[in-house]
């Protein structure tokens, strides 16, 4: 954030609380989430199984159903907060100004309708300008000037063969050519921010890579900020500036990627990034002991402290405050004011 | 403006040719066919009514009749009648040798003397003019529809003389029964134009159209609404003599039926009177043998049984049945309305001189099927609704206890060749001594009382709930269920 | 170590594709065709390659969950290939599997104590009074606790329910555990606990491994060599550390260079294989990558390359052209 | 020793705690308005047919002894729902004809159950040529009309609620046969079912071990939604006459024979139909809503 | 597409086939002299014998049945044993009236039952979704016959809005019969151009109509709900929903034809219920169709038209099933 600091945040998530209500009770599902995204920045969102990613996402997106999710705090974006929205007026946002991809590509198109009919639906909701250029540039009908539209969005993400593609259902097209069309649909609209919830953990590296690189460009072409929601550090590595690291409901670290490997303070970051495996390591991996909290009766105080090696009395009592270092945001105790010293002499 | 009326009812048409009919068609066949003579109600002057006859003359050895023929009758479709038909008409129905043309195997030939005279000779005394006017198989046809296969007139075709034509055939739902103009009786005012037939198996549904109007005749009403139709103020019951009647028999071809104490225990103990309140509306009166009220045969001589608990139970005991429970079984038609409320009441009765009934309700060919087989292993108690084909005890007495090779009809599985013998005489005598044949008509009658391999419940009367505004409903049990609209008036 | 455990010949698995009207399967889907490969005693042989080329029926096969259409599968010197089912009993508690997902390989009905029984139960010699014991033995095993055993799968996390598959699959003292994408499912801390905890077991025990995975960070953690796996057929074996440093095959070239590394430093491009996974029912003539390679001539668009035996020991490789391109430069 | 003791110890506990948590899932779906009725509803009616003579206030006219002094009587003190053309008090015959639906019902469904499920069992899991026979049966009786079955069959043994059961079960069976079919097909592709087929277990054990115990939920939703069905389509065979015999009491039979009299005295009929269909809407409801919770 | 037909028009025969061993072997072997019964009442022994003759009783079962075959490839099916006449020809008569009140009972589950689920699924546990549900219930649990005698008792006893029976009030049966066209009463009478007619057959059908919808209604209304609320829950649904599409469109448009499917399968069923159904009806309301003539066919064995019935039954149950397979495949091209 502090690098970025003269540039004005596009998005910007304060202290966003969910909590879901099920027969189980209430769940705090999200309890306290903070961040800020730049124009044209990709941010890493990771975290275990669980720890609130995907409903980090959707609360953004106002998505879940208010009887299901209660949310509070803020998500402001040019100065509104979008919580506050009702579902017609979000519709001004959604795909416009913020949209989002998800994991199973094939399963979040409309298995019923050709890839076509949907897409030209998301073409006339949202490029209504644009139609009326091309039908008067070309002079053709509303309804060739709509295929068109949709034909060169499809093209623009690499896609081949788009005639024959927009006659097909979802269920006859590969996993990789899903997730392209998919982003052909979400970014249809120019958004400024893109959402991508593990966008390409259903896909094999080879495509992975072909998706990844997209994603990219279109980040350095049409200045879009993307969140990209993973488990693979390997991703957040390579194709991130900044990584967000999620712990059972809260942000625990923020960083800008370079700082965040070479330099991770949180303990939690510390054991996740020991836990990777990689080619170039010959050393054996450790792991985190323990397991993620049950969030029926979440850990007090801190949350990771019943895993964490370095946790000390005030964990279990105190809510870790968020600290800001030269370029870190840490939610941890050892980086209070007082206890500065000792967490460097630790790490 | 026209007179049409509709007859809601649930008798069908088997079949529309004149020569096989033997079932519930004859409600419309009497309309629209005709016999020589007309057999009248009990109590009229007149034994018979000349339709397409003018005269009759028996020789004194009861074997050769002659008819003297009506002149100018026409059949519907514009042929004259003449003794040719008659000939042509019986001779057909006896090739054709289906439903009830048996009553003519003692019909040795047919003379046509002159073409309206005609002779009718015979190989035994039996009584021709109940035959003649029978309710089945009697019907003269024209001549120009004689040689069309039973399919032709199933499809709602006819040609008879009688004062109403068939129209708008649909099978198993509706037709119309509508006036022949050049009918020979001719036409008076009041008399009804059209009617509708319509079949509906609903007692329910018959009673509300006929109080809302809607149909003017019907067969049958629920029978606790009786009451209620004879009560309103815009409709009518007719009552009427009847030749039905309800029969049990019993198995006496195995134990316990086989023993004649136990039949006659039985028949000691059902409840004669309170059938004849719940089932019949109290419009029907207790059975005195096999024979109908009203009909030739039936006297007050013959020995009746009636509801003594007593000695039933008495009986029982003497045969050996005292007591453990006896468990008996009835069959009886499932959809008959009469039998579904006399059989809970005579399982009741019976339970209390502990005979155990269970009720078996069957459809008819089941019931039949079963009863055709059932000396070993069938029912024990059989309940059958009867009537005569005519008006002649004869068919009824060896028809249902007569000794038979294969069972059809003598679902007690009787025998008795005095009996045999006795009947036969009779029917072979009543051409010529009709006292004499009923003295032998008693006496096996009798015989039969005292076997007890069957007892008649109850004679049923015929009531037709109708509008009050349809007058001339006359009720003539020698043609079961026959409604002669021609005598109909509707004011 | 040298001693062979399992030895497959020309191995195919063939499915029918679509049956046509008379009942007789009208294409075959070539889920493993043609392949040969040795697994060493003790050893950890990796199977490496994109979704759908056939690793999973590959290990089905030759544990003779599904019947190969020819070839021959060897264990420990006896063919399993024409065994019926009574026969191949004995061999059965010797070979286990462990799946990708722990889920669906549990049954919901059972407790982890019956799950664990109905394996102990399952080999011959087993002590019959002391299942118990043995349950409790097997979960310490694997980290878990005894009260453990009185609980349902839906009871335990993702990572609990694989130390289940992993505790039945030794209940049996198998010689050989296939582990089918077994971590895959699981976050990272996890997945390092579950490697870690396969890698015990192996030192421990003396198991023999296929690893099958489509991580090959994964991989190179624990085996000793790597199988690369291409629509049906094994395109290279080599040793782990020579396959990121050096790979014989383009395919597998590609395949490292697709991995993204957990190191900002690298600066990947994410430049990777063109286009599409072929079809497996009629898979492209001559060698089956070629219209994919960028090193293709006419000759790989029309025979098909043999699987020959590098010169190092234990190291094939299936490419016309391996000799000319040398890919020996470190990563870029 | 000890420690069998211990482990024994922890068994019960995770016992316990099992049934602890079922029994506050338990109170929280009786705490479903809908459900509770419904449930009430059952426990009292099938209360009513269990202890139907001391329930009913004449047991003997339930049984069909008459009493024609007091026939065709309005509803009043002395018969709550009035008495039929028999003079039988209508209440005490609809307590025993109680005893015919669900009885009957609860047959037809176990019945159902019994042959579908092993059948669809066999048919999914041997896949060829078990699977498309049995299938293929299932479909001929599905699309055999059981009132013509009813008839071959009262023709055969006689009308009575035995044949109308029989004809019942007889289309019944198939639907099992093919849920069943179809649910074994998704579970043998769970991966435990290879897991015991690794261990070197054959297909029986497998069958009724592992996937029997899956679908026994499967099974239990079904049967309580089939009941209302089941219950109906005895009403309607006894409706025709082809069911439960008189004077026996059965509540689609009550119907039928109440129907002649039903402008005059609806009550003969109308009071059997209505317990009819409270009856059915009371499993049906309680089904939903048990399905709902397990679902849940 | 083509070869599904093929193998379902294969499915269908073969059925047939078996159904007609069934039924001609069960008419065979169950007690009741077919003989006896065509003759009928009264009969005599030599009658029944020359009958047995006539009706080729005499031949072994084998050889019957394959007479019978050979006559119904020609179309012909026999001859009523109760009225004599051909079964075919009654069939023909008595189908169409059947299939127009089960088809248009059908349209009207469809029609109100349709949009009953969804506006409840839209208007997830508001008062109307409680409501729908109720009633949903409801039409389920009435048993068909109790609801057709309280709907006659209701609406002509005690309302009399509409008549009691019959197709055709008796005033318009004095009329003559309208050209059999399509045999369908309501389409002929439109053709014929006889409003009146089609007013009043309309009228009769009310009733009967709605008895035999209330199943099918409940049915759909139920399924359309839960499926409906099951699809909203998928992925493709949120998905289009970020991609800023309206929630009416996603509703209506998107999700309801997603839902479409099992109701379509439900309707299958819904089809051969009801037409069972017409047992009952039919003769609750008099009205002339299949099930009256059956439930008659029933009580007095008619065995060949029973056979008949039973095919046709058969056929159109397989067909309707075809129907629906082909219709749920253009709903959801997944479906192979
Ligand atoms: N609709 C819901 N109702 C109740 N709980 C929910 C709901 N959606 C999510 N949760 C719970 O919220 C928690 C966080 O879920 P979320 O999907 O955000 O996790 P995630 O970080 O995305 O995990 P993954 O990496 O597996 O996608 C989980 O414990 C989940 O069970
Ligand atoms: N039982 C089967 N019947 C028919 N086809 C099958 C069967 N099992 C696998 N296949 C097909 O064989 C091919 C290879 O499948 P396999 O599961 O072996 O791939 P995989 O490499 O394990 O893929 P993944 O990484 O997705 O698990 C696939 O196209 C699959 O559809
Ligand atoms: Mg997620
Ligand atoms: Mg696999």
């Amino acid at each position: 954030m502090s690098v970025k600091q003269k540039e004005k945040p596009i998005l910007e998530v304060k202290d966003l609380v969910a909590e879901f209500t099920t027969a189980a009770g209430r769940l705090r599902i999200l309890d306290g989430i903070d961040f800020s995204l730049f124009p044209a920045e990709i941010l890493a969102l990771v975290g275990e199984t669980g720890c609130g990613k995907s409903v980090t996402a959707k609360s953004i997106m106002n998505l879940l159903a208010e009887q299901v999710c209660k949310r509070r705090g803020k998500v402001m974006m040019d100065g509104v907060n979008l919580l506050d929205l009702s579902k017609k007026q979000m519709r001004s946002y959604l795909g416009r100004r913020i949209s989002m991809i998800f994991q199973n590509p094939i399963a979040s198109i409309n298995p019923v309708f050709t890839l076509g009919e949907q897409i030209r639906r998301l073409v006339r909701i949202h490029m209504a300008g644009e139609i009326t250029r091309v039908k008067s540039e070309l002079g053709c009908t509303t309804a060739a000037a709509i295929d068109r539209l949709a034909a060169a969005n499809l093209e623009k993400v690499g896609l081949t063969d788009v005639d024959q593609l927009m006659r097909a259902y979802a269920h006859q097209i590969s996993g990789g050519m899903a997730q392209r069309y998919r982003i052909a649909t979400a970014v249809l609209g120019n958004p400024d921010v893109l959402i991508a919830d593990e966008a390409t953990s259903a896909l094999d590296v080879t495509v992975q890579a072909h998706i990844l690189r997209l994603l990219k460009r279109l980040s350095a072409e049409k200045n879009t900020a993307i969140i990209f929601i993973t488990h693979d550090l390997g991703i957040a590595a390579q194709l991130c500036q900044q990584v967000a690291v999620m712990y059972s409901g809260r942000i625990v670290e923020v960083a800008p990627t370079a700082e965040l490997f070479k330099n991770p303070l949180h303990p939690y970051t510390r054991g996740l990034l020991k836990a990777v495996p990689q080619l170039s390591r010959k050393t054996g991996l450790e792991h985190i002991p323990g397991t993620i909290p049950d969030l029926r009766n979440p850990p007090s105080g801190c949350r990771f402290h019943p895993r964490c090696r370095q946790a000390m009395e005030r964990c279990r009592r105190l809510r870790p405050p968020l600290v800001e270092t030269k370029s870190h945001q840490v939610c941890c105790h050892l980086y209070d004011a007082g206890n500065k010293e000792a967490a460097w002499a630790k790490s | 403006g026209q007179k049409n009326i509709v007859y809601a009812t649930s008798a069908d048409v088997t079949t529309w040719d004149p020569s096989a009919s033997y079932s519930t068609e004859l409600t419309y066949m009497v309309n629209i066919y005709e016999t020589l003579i007309r057999v009248n109600p009990p109590g009229s002057k007149e034994p018979f009514s000349y339709i397409l006859t003018t005269g009759m003359q028996a020789s004194d050895d009861g074997l050769i009749y002659t008819f003297d023929l009506r002149k100018g009758v026409k059949f519907h479709d514009g042929t004259a009648f003449n003794a040719e038909a008659v000939k042509l008409s019986i001779e057909r129905t006896k090739k054709i040798g289906k439903g009830a043309a048996f009553i003519w195997s003692d019909l040795e030939k047919i003379e046509i003397i002159n073409p309206y005279k005609i002779r009718f000779i015979m190989s035994k005394p039996v009584p021709l003019p109940q035959i003649a006017a029978s309710a089945y198989a009697s019907y003269i046809i024209s001549p120009s529809v004689i040689d069309k296969e039973p399919a032709w007139f199933d499809e709602g075709h006819e040609c008879g003389t009688g004062p109403y034509m068939l129209k708008n055939y649909r099978a198993g739902e509706s037709w119309m029964l509508t006036r022949f103009k050049d009918y020979w009786g001719g036409w008076e005012k009041d008399q009804i134009d059209n009617i509708l037939v319509k079949i509906s198996n609903d007692s329910l549904v018959k009673l509300k159209m006929l109080l809302s109007g809607q149909a003017a005749i019907v067969n049958a009403v629920p029978s606790d609404s009786y009451k209620a139709v004879r009560d309103g103020k815009k409709t009518k019951v007719v009552y009427g003599p009847s030749y039905v009647n309800y029969i049990v028999f019993f198995n006496t071809a195995r134990p316990p039926l086989d023993n004649v104490k136990v039949r006659r225990a039985l028949a000691y103990a059902f409840p004669y009177k309170d059938i004849i309140k719940v089932a019949f509306d109290g419009k029907a009166t207790h059975s005195r043998g096999i024979v109908p009220k009203g009909q030739f045969g039936h006297d007050e001589r013959v020995f009746q049984y009636t509801f003594d608990p007593q000695k039933a139970k008495a009986l029982l005991k003497e045969a050996g049945y005292g007591g453990k429970p006896l468990k008996l079984v009835m069959t009886y038609v499932a959809g008959n309305q009469a039998e579904t409320r006399m059989a809970p009441l005579m399982k009741d009765q019976l339970k209390k001189i502990g005979v155990e009934l269970e009720l078996k309700p069957l459809s008819w060919p089941a019931q039949w099927e079963l009863g055709k087989r059932a000396e070993k292993d069938g029912q024990d108690l059989f309940l059958l609704m009867w009537w005569p084909t005519y008006s002649d005890p004869y068919e009824t007495l060896v028809s249902l206890l007569g000794t038979e090779k294969k069972t059809l009809w003598n679902f007690a599985y009787y025998s008795n060749p005095e009996y045999d013998r006795l009947i036969r005489k009779a029917y072979e005598t009543v051409g010529t001594d009709r006292q004499a044949a009923l003295e032998m008509y008693i006496k096996a009658q009798n015989i039969i009382q005292k076997d007890a391999p069957a007892v008649a419940i109850a004679d049923a009367k015929t009531a037709i709930p109708a509008l009050r505004r349809l007058e001339g409903i006359v009720v003539n049990p020698a043609y079961p269920g026959g409604l002669f609209f021609y005598q109909m008036r509707l004011r | 170590m040298g001693e062979v455990l399992i030895r497959t010949q020309s191995l195919r698995t063939w499915f029918p594709k679509r049956k046509s009207l008379l009942g007789k399967p009208g294409a075959w889907l070539k889920a493993v065709d043609d392949v040969s490969l040795t697994i060493y005693r003790g050893e950890c042989l990796g199977l490496a390659g994109e979704s759908g080329c056939g690793k999973s029926t590959l290990g089905r096969t030759i544990l003779q969950l599904v019947k190969p259409r020819s070839g021959s599968v060897r264990f420990d010197g006896t063919a399993l290939r024409n065994l019926d089912f009574r026969q191949l009993q004995p061999f059965r508690p010797r070979m286990q599997m462990v799946f990708q997902d722990p889920r669906s390989s549990l049954n919901p009905k059972m407790t982890m104590l019956k799950i664990l029984a109905e394996a102990i139960r399952a080999n011959p010699d087993h002590d019959g009074d002391s299942i118990l014991d043995q349950a409790v033995e097997l979960a310490d095993m694997v980290d878990l606790r005894p009260e453990h055993l009185f609980r349902y799968p839906h009871e335990f996390s993702g990572g609990q329910q694989q130390r289940i598959c992993i505790a039945r699959a030794l209940a049996t003292c198998p010689d050989f555990i296939v582990f089918d994408e077994s971590t895959s499912a699981l976050d990272v801390s996890v997945q390092a606990q579950i490697l870690n905890l396969i890698k015990r077991l192996k030192q421990r025990l003396g198991l023999t491994y296929l690893f099958i995975s489509h991580d090959l960070n994964v991989l190179a953690q624990v085996c000793e060599r790597i199988a690369v796996m291409y629509a049906g057929q094994i395109v290279e074996i080599q040793e782990s550390g020579r396959l990121f440093s050096s790979p014989g095959h383009p395919y597998t070239r590609g395949l490292r260079d697709a991995v993204p590394i957990a190191d900002p430093e690298a600066k990947q491009t994410f430049v990777s294989i063109k286009g599409e996974v072929p079809s497996l029912v009629d898979p492209p003539a001559g060698c089956r990558f070629h219209p994919r390679c960028d090193f293709a001539d006419r000759l790989c668009a029309t025979r098909v390359p043999e699987l020959q035996r590098l010169e190092r020991h234990r190291s094939w490789i299936r490419c016309h052209r391996y000799r000319q391109l040398n890919f020996n430069q470190e990563r870029r | 020793m000890k420690d069998e003791l211990k482990y024994k110890h922890l068994a019960e506990q995770a016992a316990r705690e099992h049934r602890r948590e079922r029994k506050i899932r338990t109170i929280a779906f009786l705490k479903r308005k809908s459900a509770a009725a419904a449930l009430l509803v059952l426990v009292l009616i099938t209360l009513a047919a269990v202890f139907a003579p001391l329930v009913a206030p004449y047991p003997d006219q339930g049984k069909g002894a008459v009493n024609l002094g007091e026939r065709l009587q309005p509803l009043s003190g002395k018969h709550l729902l009035g008495t039929d053309t028999f003079g039988r008090d209508i209440l005490s015959r609809l307590v025993y004809g109680a005893r015919v639906s669900i009885f009957g019902g609860l047959f037809i469904v176990c019945a159902a159950a019994l042959i579908g499920v092993p059948l669809g069992l066999w048919a999914g899991y041997s896949e060829g040529a078990p699977g498309v026979v049995i299938s293929r049966i299932g479909e001929i009786l599905i699309s055999f009309p059981a009132v013509l079955i009813a008839i071959a069959i009262t023709t055969v043994i006689g009308a009575g609620l035995t044949s109308a059961v029989i004809a019942l079960i007889i289309p019944w069976w198939p639907w099992y046969a093919r849920i069943i079919q179809g649910e074994v097909l998704r579970l043998k592709r769970m991966l435990f079912v290879e897991a015991a087929q690794m261990l070197g277990y054959g297909k029986s054990y497998i069958l009724f071990r592992h996937l029997l115990p899956n679908i026994m939920r499967t099974v239990m939703v079904m049967m309580l939604l089939d009941f209302g069905p089941a219950i109906i389509s005895i009403g309607l065979l006894g409706f025709l006459g082809l069911g439960t015999q008189p004077p026996n009491a059965d509540w689609g039979l009550m119907v039928w024979e109440g129907a002649p009299n039903l402008m005059q005295q609806p009550w003969i009929a109308i009071s059997p139909g209505a317990a009819m269909f409270i009856l059915v809407m009371a499993f049906n409801i309680f089904g939903d809503n048990l399905q709902d919770y397990l679902d849940g | 597409m083509l070869p599904f037909l093929i193998r379902r028009l294969a499915g269908l025969v073969f059925l047939l086939l078996i159904l007609t061993m069934l039924v001609f072997g069960l008419s065979r072997a169950l007690p009741g002299d077919v003989a006896a019964m065509y003759v009928g009442l009264k009969a005599k022994p030599e009658q029944i014998q020359k009958a047995r003759l006539e009706l080729g009783l005499d031949k072994p079962v084998h050889v019957q049945y394959l007479r019978y075959m050979g006559r119904l490839l020609k179309g012909d099916l026999g001859i009523s044993l109760r009225t004599h006449r051909p079964v075919a020809r009654d069939l023909k008569e008595k189908l169409p009236l059947s299939l127009e009140i089960v088809l248009l009972a059908l349209l009207i589950s469809i029609a109100l039952g349709l949009p009953m689920g969804v506006v409840a699924a839209f208007k997830r546990d508001t008062w109307i979704d409680s409501a729908v549900n109720m009633i949903g219930s409801a039409a389920v649990s009435l048993p068909i016959f109790f609801l057709a005698l309280l709907l006659q008792l209701v609406f002509f006893n005690w309302l009399g809005w509409f008549p009691l029976q019959g197709r055709i009030s008796t005033m318009m049966e004095f009329r003559d019969p309208l050209p059999a066209v399509t045999r369908f009463g309501l389409i002929d009478a439109l053709l014929a151009g006889d409003l009146e007619y089609m007013a009043d057959m309309a009228w009769h059908m009310f009733l009967p109509v709605v008895s035999l919808a209330s199943i099918p209604l409940g049915l759909v209304a139920r399924l359309s709900r839960s499926s409906l609320l099951e699809v909203m829950q998928a992925d493709y649904i949120m998905a289009a929903r970020a991609s800023g599409v309206g929630e009416t469109v996603l509703f209506f448009r998107y999700g309801l034809r997603n839902a479409l499917s099992p109701v379509l399968s439900i309707m299958g069923l819904s089809m051969a219920l009801m037409l069972l159904n017409t047992f009952y009806v039919e003769q609750i309301f008099n009205y002339p169709g299949i099930g009256y003539w059956a439930l008659a066919s029933i009580f007095s064995l008619d065995y060949p038209v029973l056979v008949a019935i039973t095919l046709v039954l058969g056929a159109i149950y397989v067909l309707s099933n075809t129907i629906i397979d082909v219709l749920r495949r253009w709903v959801d091209p997944r479906i192979k």
